[in-house]
């Protein structure tokens, strides 16, 4: 285990380098630039910010340097928000994402994961279809449909809630709902499928056998044995939920990661695309490292090498 | 409906006040904040380093140059309380006024100027606009090196801050109202580098208000500056500006009463707007225009250009297409530009004429067939298939489709391609294209700063426009004295453009935005800039509603960015 | 009614396979004292396991109880509510499955499976539990109980596996043991120990036991009464001697001689029935056997044969003995 | 028979451990086989018996190379298939062919989406043995009436099979390919007498016919002695006895077997009723710790100092007989 | 037994207990008719209610976007100058015009957008390319991610930890900057790739779809890889697996019949949760210059569109927006009822 988790983590730091190196490469190929803009700003003007940032070197000296630099923990100043580091930018719009995407994370676990079972178990039934029909619903409308709506809803016509910023618990409501809506959906439908594998396994007949409930018998024997696809599903997502949604912190104006990293992408701020990249890949492999040991936790059979 | 909505509005606000606390349209003895949204967080309010046009409406209230732009357009004193010219035009004097201070309660000196000026030119801070505001003053060329020392900006006293110029610049008025020539103040600079203008505690400037509170991608809280020399003149404790991306949330947080301005509608709900007395159309100096490859075939054929221009129902596009948040543009130089002669600009142009007729499109489609038969390609036939790039953002996708339809009445076969916004933009630059759209939205209002954009060398001449007269024309506005022969020479340069169409002016900026009768004291630019800090929130009653301002707004200058790239997410 | 411990009468129970009705079990009925052994033999697929599921109310899904009363204890069994049901299972009757490979989760240990039954139908704490669990499986005759009860189903053999399964049906003392060929997978030391525990077991607390078996072996040395079930029919039913000395059907008289026998010569050939079992979707309309049975008469072919009782234990489905019967009265 | 004269199979001192967890000098192994050597001539039938986790079904598997051998050397008809000590592993794909398995669990080793026909088929398709579809269908159809079954169960899936009728899937498909040598992996234990009879009937009729080789694992020493020609009786892991059949079952050497064979069900209630057990006391050991010297010893009523310092040497008792035990001479 | 039945009333021949003869015995095994493994599933399919309503919708809605709009009278190009915004069932002053003309003018059903083109027929062909680009791209997703992820877990070790390293890396990079030098790398060659012989199908599928299906190949299908992965990992320990070595099978007839098959539930369910993700991509993909080439429309782009108006003209979002919850919904109960069916355990 020791050594399985060593080797993951030399694989990882392979991992995050090949990143690094691949949206290095990549980002400059793209056009564009991060001191192009619709005007063209003078050419003294671009070759002194050019300069200033190193970005007049060869390319692959400024991907050394860069990478010398990242190792010393050093990611760099933003091209595009100038006076800030790049550490600074994902330092204090993380955290802000981090809580919206947790939150969502754990609705979609907590309704996602009794939905399906409930419908698993109903099945056939009117439940069944209320739940299905209500969960598909919820995967085939676009978040951005779903977010204006909600807006519009709660905010505009109820005036029940805030439409702006993160503040109070009320401003947390619609962009939860809004993010979780997807995944809750995803893993109830997940849940419902491979619960109708386990139900139909013996020892769910020998734990009713033994006089179990039937929730217990669900929770208990069935869920475990169900729930390695949501595990599958949710370690990547949670990683992707925690660094921010664009279009939700769009439409909900929440100062979180995921507007910084699309914004960055299209300003082409180099540095900072790079800085959120390699951040997203180290928590998506920390993430399935640890998808891969809670397998190993929720299935003993699974062997870890 | 107008009034119910703000009713609603109104009810909603002071809900919304229960809960949060510290907001718009308080009681008395409440801080009356205005709170208003005009574009998401800006990447810098620098001064030096802004140029896009929401960070430069915001430094427009928490700097102040030497001179501003008052409401009626006109140059006014600012931090200068007065300024002269020598008589070849070279030396500008300066006199500050007495006892400035930072909002730190530091002392503001003309020194402060020189810094901050120099500081624009220096390398290392690499100013996009170090050029275009300062490239005319003496010493410019050794300052960008680095040799800051070299620019010829001198404070005499305390008082008298001295800039000569290499060459006359009539218009250098304008740049000394610009906000990248704001002063900044040394300490702070020194003490934090460039992060100096990313925290409100470092944040030191001299304008009517301060930043007091700055959540990156939530809002900026700017206070009211008890140390600004004008201070009694300012009514409201703070503004905040919301930093909303999405036109649907800012129109809910209109709607809900939460922002009691925004700058950012969604264009869909227009034809709803219309009409009602918080929706405000206001033109901004801009030309929404397509740019022709003219290194390619079919573009280099002058009939073609012109036949492809006039096939454009310019009417339409505008007013029901763009439903009205443009205006049909007749010229390339539309109105809000302003001639040696003080006039518009675009009175002068064409005898008066518009170079389009843009109220007879029956007879301008007829006229483009006619020279599309000339040009030898009867129909369409033998026309090579066009490919039409655009970023997707905006109105642009729309006209796109309006002219693969309006074109297809020519016999032109139009691809669309639509594009990455950031890769738009050097694409277009590259000329790797067959025609696409462009736009300007100007950054003073002197007609060369969009006539050069078609001087052949220019950066942004993206069609690759390239007319030896055109250039003369051009040439001779700048070196020239006389104010005559100046104007002369730009109408000139227009009146070729026009007529070889070096590019395809579609339609005229606008400004449209929401603004709750409540705001009473603002007013809006042609710069496309908002001004609150004379601003005042009264309990929104219809007669208050009379006094505010916003459509009256003229002409001033300061810097812009076209809207483009704010909204080309 | 109370004379019975168990009392299946006439239950018919069918699978509703899309492919049509597979009539599993026809017409069974079967009765059990409390502390009595009874024994259910049979072709693979006659549906012993399907009666003795019934009685736990556990019918895997498409199947349905159409006919027929089940009593256990006095209670009717499809009458009983979900609740009772549970109360009764793995309590009063415990189940030993026939699979074992596949009816223990994997994903939990073994201490984790037993101590579940325990926990459930006692009041005993967690460790009083664990205990519990460490005394059954030593019961079994599993070695070094501390440890195996941390080990996961696969860590195990098929045996112990097995074993695992019958200590958790014995942990709470059942009044009815249903034991599904409970020693299959085990060898014959274990199968002798596992089968005296359970006789042990049936004296002490005077449990009651259903034995599902191939094994005519362990029927013989553990059974008071047998059942012979062919194609969802109880084809005959007796006392243990009645079957193996005196058997009135041709199937079971079939499988009696089939037996491979420890004492017999070298390569001596076993007997077996021929032909293949019958396609319960398609029973054949007369007895269920007769393609199989080597004295098969027409009348076989056409009609299911009545009961015939030859004592009042002892009786059969078998048209040979109606024959006889016939041939009696008309000698008489 | 005699040992080299056609040793078509030659399994010398197979070894199989699992690892168990721990790192580096503190890794530990379940030995589930230890140091077994055996051979089996063409066309001989060799029972291997033995208490349930004693390593049967893990020899079987390590010869067909479904477990990677940690030591030994098999010859199969002189060609050597794995030699642990000279790092000589062969492609077993041509091999498959020839050597087959039948596994103990019938239910688990179907797969639960392929249709009968198609488990029996994938064999054919795998070695290409029919030219077309219809001759694959022949195929199919002729094997599982070989097992007992009949045509219309090809379109059904395991899981509508009782027990008995999996195995007999399991049997089908392991004969699909015609192979030389099949380890039959305790083949019958799930089956009903009859069928069993059926089985083992067939397994000889399929040796004569095709001059089949079985290795034949069971628990049920009375089927096995019917089959196979000698009987190896394995102990946690080691061989303890190797014998003619008849002679085993008639004279044991080992403590171990003498058990085995008192304690075999007789299916006959009076004798059943009567008969005595040698009942062993004491836990079975575990694999992963085995006691020291002679792995018997800790339940046998034998066992003294020597036993557990020594381990018993495996020698030829008397001709053809084989056993590891110190006290044989003094138990004759 | 304390009584005899009474069926014994029966009049009994003494030639009833006359021997049987072996036909007569034999003609009592009745054989059943073989049925395969996807006529019996199917035979499943059609009797879930359910599932068949949701095939009828699919064909209602592949009607109405592939063979309405060829007779439909007005195209999704046409603009219908002074006809912008119109409401549903509203004309405009033009059409009115000519009904007060006595002429017979077809209703704008859902109205018209702001470029004055039918949205009917639009909402048609944007279903027409949505179901294509959601099917297609779907169906690649499910080959590539099914293929990618049983092979890493079926030999796992080294493979699995390298082929699992590769997927997380095309996970995190950024998909937007692939996109666009995509958008710019593939334009030339398919378009050039159109006239090569035996490539013209490139051109009548469209180029711009051709693209999107190449992104499709090379950054979405990880979701599926690692959700096919873990369920393989699961199942390659089975009994069945080590059987099917012991036959020989080889390792990917072992993966495509014995591990794919198995997971088929998983695989039903992901491949119809993938099919809104594609639809929605593609109108991401769109916006980067890789979408449908305009004015074709897709129903992703066609919300996208109508989302800044949705105070103002409700019908425009929502109409889309229903028709892909329905279409979403059809496919997933679609679905499950496969999933039902080819699933042998659960029988209904
Ligand atoms: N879930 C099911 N669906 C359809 N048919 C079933 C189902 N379960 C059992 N059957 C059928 O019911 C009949 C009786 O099965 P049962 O399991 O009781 O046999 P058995 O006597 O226990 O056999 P074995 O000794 O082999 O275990 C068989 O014909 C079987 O095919
Ligand atoms: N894959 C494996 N990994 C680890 N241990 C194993 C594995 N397979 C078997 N064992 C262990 O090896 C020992 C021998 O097991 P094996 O299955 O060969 O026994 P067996 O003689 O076939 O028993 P049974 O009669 O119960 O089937 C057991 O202790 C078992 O726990
Ligand atoms: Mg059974
Ligand atoms: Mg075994």
């Amino acid at each position: 285990m020791l050594k399985y988790i060593a080797k993951r983590i030399g694989l990882a730091i392979v991992t995050i380098w090949a990143v690094a190196t691949i949206t290095f490469f990549l980002m400059n190929m793209v056009p564009g630039g991060p001191f192009l803009s619709e005007k063209a700003i003078s050419p003294q003007a671009t070759a002194a910010l050019e300069a200033k940032y190193g970005l007049d070197k060869p390319l692959f000296q400024q991907y050394l340097t860069y990478i010398g630099d990242a190792l010393h923990g050093d990611l760099g100043d933003s091209l595009k928000q100038r006076g800030r580091t790049v550490m600074d930018i994902i330092s204090t719009k993380f955290p802000v994402s981090a809580r919206v995407g947790g939150i969502s994370v754990l609705v979609a676990l907590t309704l996602g994961i009794p939905l399906g079972c409930i419908a698993a178990l109903k099945r056939g039934k009117f439940l069944d279809s209320l739940i299905s029909v209500v969960a598909t619903c919820g995967i085939a409308v676009p978040s951005f449909v779903i977010c204006t709506v909600l807006l519009y809803f709660f905010g505009v016509k109820l005036g029940v809630l805030p439409t702006l910023g993160i503040g109070t618990w009320k401003h947390y409501i619609m962009p939860v709902m809004a993010l979780s809506f997807y995944p809750t959906a995803y893993i109830m439908r997940l849940m419902r499928s491979s619960m109708l594998d386990v139900l139909g396994q013996d020892y769910m007949r020998t734990a009713k056998a033994k006089g179990v409930s039937g929730f217990v018998s669900l929770f208990k024997h069935a869920l475990r044995n169900a729930i390695l696809p949501v595990v599958t599903y949710v370690g990547p997502m949670l990683a992707y939920t925690v660094t921010g949604s664009f279009v939700v912190e769009k439409i909900f104006t929440i100062p979180g990661l995921g507007g910084e990293f699309i914004r960055a992408i299209n300003g082409r701020d180099y540095t900072l695309i790079m800085g959120t990249t390699i951040f997203l890949a180290t928590l998506i492999i920390v993430m399935n490292v640890a998808v891969d040991i809670v397998y190993k936790i929720v299935d003993p059979r699974i062997k870890l090498k | 409906a107008c009034g119910g909505g703000n009713n609603q509005g109104g009810d909603n606000s002071s809900s919304q006040n229960g809960t949060e606390g510290t907001d718009n349209a308080g009681g008395g003895s409440e801080e009356k904040i205005l709170s208003v949204q005009i574009g998401p967080d800006p990447e810098t309010i620098d001064p030096a380093l802004n140029s896009a046009v929401d960070g430069g409406n915001m430094l427009l209230h928490s700097f102040e140059c030497l001179l501003t732009v008052g409401e009626d357009g006109q140059l006014t004193e600012g931090q200068a309380e007065s300024w002269d010219t020598s008589e070849d035009g070279l030396t500008w004097t300066f006199h500050l006024r007495d006892g400035l201070k930072w909002s730190d309660g530091s002392d503001l000196t003309a020194n402060d100027f020189v810094y901050s000026w120099k500081r624009v030119c220096d390398p290392e801070v690499a100013a996009p606009y170090a050029e275009t505001v300062l490239g005319m003053v003496e010493g410019y060329d050794k300052a960008i090196e680095g040799e800051l020392d070299a620019l010829q900006v001198k404070a005499e006293d305390d008082k008298t801050l001295v800039v000569t110029l290499s060459s006359p610049c009539t218009y250098f008025g304008s740049l000394a109202a610009f906000a990248t020539l704001s002063p900044v103040q040394e300490a702070t600079i020194e003490a934090n580098g460039d992060g100096w203008a990313t925290s409100a505690e470092t944040y030191i400037s001299n304008g009517s208000f301060y930043v007091s509170e700055w959540v990156p991608g939530s809002h900026i809280l700017m206070s009211k500056n008890p140390n600004y020399w004008n201070a009694d003149a300012i009514k409201l404790d703070g503004i905040k500006f919301n930093l909303i991306e999405d036109a649907n949330a800012s129109y809910s947080a209109y709607q809900t009463g939460e922002v009691l301005m925004i700058k950012d509608v969604p264009t869909e709900e227009i034809p709803s707007l219309e009409g009602n007395d918080d929706y405000y159309v206001d033109p901004i100096i801009g030309t929404y225009y397509l740019s022709l490859n003219l290194n390619r075939e079919p573009f280099t054929d002058k009939n073609v250009r012109k036949a492809l221009s006039l096939a454009i129902d310019r009417d339409y596009v505008a007013n029901t297409l763009m439903q009205g948040t443009y205006s049909p543009a007749s010229n390339f130089m539309g109105p809000g530009w302003i001639d040696t002669d003080g006039k518009e600009f675009m009175e002068n142009a064409n005898g008066g004429q518009p170079y389009i007729d843009i109220s007879n499109h029956e007879a301008n489609l007829e006229e483009a067939k006619k020279l599309l038969k000339e040009a030898g390609y009867e129909n369409g036939e033998g026309l090579p298939s066009i490919t039409y790039s655009t970023n997707d953002a905006g109105y642009h996708k729309v006209v796109a489709e309006y002219l693969q339809e309006a074109w297809a009445e020519l016999g032109v076969d139009l691809k669309v391609d639509i594009v990455e916004w950031a890769s738009f933009t050097p694409m277009r630059r590259n000329g790797d294209y067959d025609a696409s759209r462009n736009g300007w939205v100007g950054d003073y209002s002197d007609p060369s700063n969009m006539l050069d954009l078609l001087y052949s060398t220019n950066g942004n001449n993206d069609g690759k426009f390239n007319n030896a007269d055109y250039d003369a024309a051009m040439e001779l506005s700048r070196t020239t004295l006389d104010p005559v022969e100046r104007s002369t020479a730009l109408h000139e340069a227009e009146d070729i453009l026009m007529e070889e169409t070096g590019c395809v002016p579609v339609a005229y900026y606008n400004d449209f935005w929401l603004q709750s009768d409540k705001i009473t004291g603002s007013w809006h630019s042609p710069y496309g800039y908002w001004h609150f800090m004379y601003a005042d929130i009264t309990e929104g009653g219809a007669a208050d509603a009379e006094t505010a301002d916003g459509e009256t707004a003229d002409e001033e200058s300061t810097d812009t960015e076209t809207e483009d790239e704010e909204t080309a997410e | 009614m109370s004379e019975y411990l168990v009392d299946i009468k006439n239950e018919r129970l069918s699978f509703f396979t899309p492919a049509g009705e597979v009539k599993a079990l026809n017409d069974v009925s079967i009765h059990l004292r409390e502390g009595e052994v009874l024994g259910i033999v049979g072709e693979s697929g006659s549906g012993k396991s399907v009666t003795a599921y019934s009685l736990m109310g556990l019918t895997a899904y498409p199947g349905k109880l159409i006919g027929g009363s089940l009593y256990f204890n006095g209670h009717q069994v499809e009458e009983m509510t979900d609740k009772e049901m549970r109360k009764i299972r793995g309590n009063e009757i415990s189940i030993i499955f026939q699979d074992p490979m596949t009816s223990l989760n994997p994903v939990y240990t073994i201490g984790n499976q037993i101590m579940e039954a325990v926990l459930l139908h006692t009041d005993k704490t967690k460790a009083q539990a664990r205990d519990r669990a460490k005394e059954l499986l030593e019961l079994v005759g599993i070695n070094e109980p501390e440890k195996r009860l941390r080990q996961y189903p696969h860590e195990l053999s098929g045996g112990m596996r097995q074993r695992v399964m019958i200590a958790i049906a014995l942990a709470c003392e059942p009044k009815l043991l249903i034991a599904d060929e409970p020693t299959t997978a085990l060898d014959v030391t274990i199968q002798a120990q596992i089968l005296e525990l359970m006789m042990e077991l049936k004296d002490k607390l005077g449990m009651a036991i259903i034995m599902i078996t191939h094994d005519l072996g362990v029927v013989a040395s553990m059974c008071e009464r047998i059942a012979v079930m062919y194609a969802g029919k109880v084809i005959e039913y007796g006392t243990t001697e009645d079957i193996f000395y005196n058997p009135k059907h041709q199937y079971t008289k079939g499988l009696i001689r089939s037996i491979p026998r420890i004492d017999a010569k070298e390569h001596e050939r076993l007997i077996p029935i021929e032909g293949t079992p019958v396609d319960m979707l398609n029973p054949p309309k007369g007895c269920p056997f007769a393609p199989r049975c080597e004295a098969c008469m027409k009348i076989c072919l056409r009609e299911m044969p009545p009961v015939t009782n030859f004592d009042r234990v002892h009786y059969t489905q078998c048209w040979l003995n109606q024959k006889e019967e016939m041939e009696k009265g008309a000698a008489k | 028979m005699s040992e080299k004269q056609n040793s078509f199979i030659q399994v010398e001192h197979l070894q199989q451990y699992f690892p168990a967890g721990g790192f580096g000098k503190n890794k530990k192994y379940i030995q589930a086989v230890d140091d077994v050597s055996f051979t089996i001539g063409r066309g001989e039938t060799l029972g291997l018996v033995g208490e349930s986790g004693c390593g049967k079904t893990t020899t079987g598997r390590t010869l067909l190379r479904l477990y990677e051998p940690t030591g030994g050397r098999f010859v199969y008809d002189n060609e050597v298939i794995f030699d642990v000590e000279k790092k000589q592993f062969v492609d077993m794909l041509p091999y498959r062919k020839r050597m087959q398995i039948v596994f103990q669990d019938p239910y688990a080793s179907l797969d639960p989406r392929m249709t009968v026909g198609d488990i029996v088929g994938e064999a054919i398709d795998v070695h290409k043995m029919a030219a077309n579809k219809q001759e694959r269908y022949d195929i199919i159809i002729e094997m599982l009436r070989r097992v007992g079954l009949n045509s219309e169960h090809a379109n059904r899936y395991p899981h509508e099979f009782s027990g008995g009728q999996r195995q007999r899937v399991g049997i089908a498909r392991a004969l699909a390919v015609r192979p030389e040598f099949i380890v039959c992996d305790e083949p019958i234990s799930a089956l009903d007498v009859s069928i069993q009879a059926q089985v083992i009937n067939m397994f000889e009729d399929l040796q004569e016919e095709m001059g089949l080789t079985y290795l034949f694992i069971a628990h049920d020493l009375s089927a096995v002695k019917h089959i196979s020609n000698r009987i190896g009786v394995m102990y946690l892991g080691r061989m303890v006895e190797l014998a003619d059949s008849y002679e085993l079952i008639t004279r044991p050497l080992h403590p171990y077997t003498k058990s085995l064979i008192s304690a075999i069900p007789i299916a006959d209630p009076k004798i059943a009723k009567e008969s005595k057990r040698i009942a062993l006391q004491g836990d079975v050991p575990s694999p992963l710790n085995p006691p020291s010297g002679c792995r018997f010893r800790t339940r046998c009523p034998y066992a003294d100092e020597r036993c557990a310092h020594e381990a018993p040497v495996w020698r030829e008792v008397d001709r053809g007989h084989f056993s590891a035990c110190h006290h044989i001479d003094r138990l004759e | 037994m304390k009584e005899n039945p009474v069926s014994f009333q029966l009049k009994l021949n003494p030639e009833d207990f006359l021997p049987a003869t072996e036909e007569e015995k034999q003609s009592q095994v009745i054989m059943r008719e073989s049925v395969s493994f996807w006529k019996d599933g199917g035979r499943r399919l059609v009797k879930n209610k359910v599932a068949m309503t949701s095939i009828v919708v699919v064909i209602l809605v592949m009607i109405f976007s592939f063979i309405v709009p060829s007779f439909y009278p007005y195209s999704y190009k046409d603009q219908i100058k002074g006809g912008n915004n119109l409401a549903p069932m509203e004309y405009s002053a033009d059409e009115q015009a000519r009904i007060d003309a006595g002429e017979k003018v077809f209703p704008h059903v859902f109205g018209t957008d702001k470029l004055g083109r039918d949205y009917a027929i639009r909402v048609m062909m944007g279903s027409r390319i949505s179901l294509l680009v959601g099917l297609i791209a779907t169906g690649i997703i499910l080959i590539i991610g099914s293929a990618y992820g049983s092979i890493a877990a079926f030999f796992g070790g080294w493979v699995d930890l390298v082929m699992m390293r590769i997927v997380d890396i095309i996970y995190t990079i950024p998909d937007i900057l692939l996109i666009v030098l995509l958008s710019f790398a593939l334009k030339d060659p398919l378009s050039r790739l159109k006239d090569v012989p035996g490539f013209s199908w490139v051109g009548i599928v469209g180029e711009n779809l051709i693209s999107i299906f190449v992104v499709f190949a090379l950054l979405y299908w990880v979701g599926m890889a690692r959700m096919v992965r873990s369920q393989v990992l699961m199942l390659k320990e089975s009994e069945y697996v080590t059987a099917a070595r012991a036959l020989g099978v080889g390792n990917g007839k072992i993966i495509k019949k014995h591990l794919l098959t198995n997971c088929i539930g998983t695989l039903i369910v992901t491949t119809t949760l993938q099919i809104p993700s594609s639809i929605f991509t593609e109108s991401f993909l769109s916006f980067l210059g890789m979408g449908v080439a305009v004015p074709l429309p897709s129903l992703g782009s066609l919300a996208s569109d109508a989302i800044n108006g949705m105070n103002t003209y409700p019908y425009l979002l929502f109409i889309p927006a229903i028709l892909i919850s329905l279409i979403i919904l059809s496919f997933n109960l679609l679905g499950d009822g496969l999933r039902d069916a080819f699933d042998p355990k659960l029988k209904n």
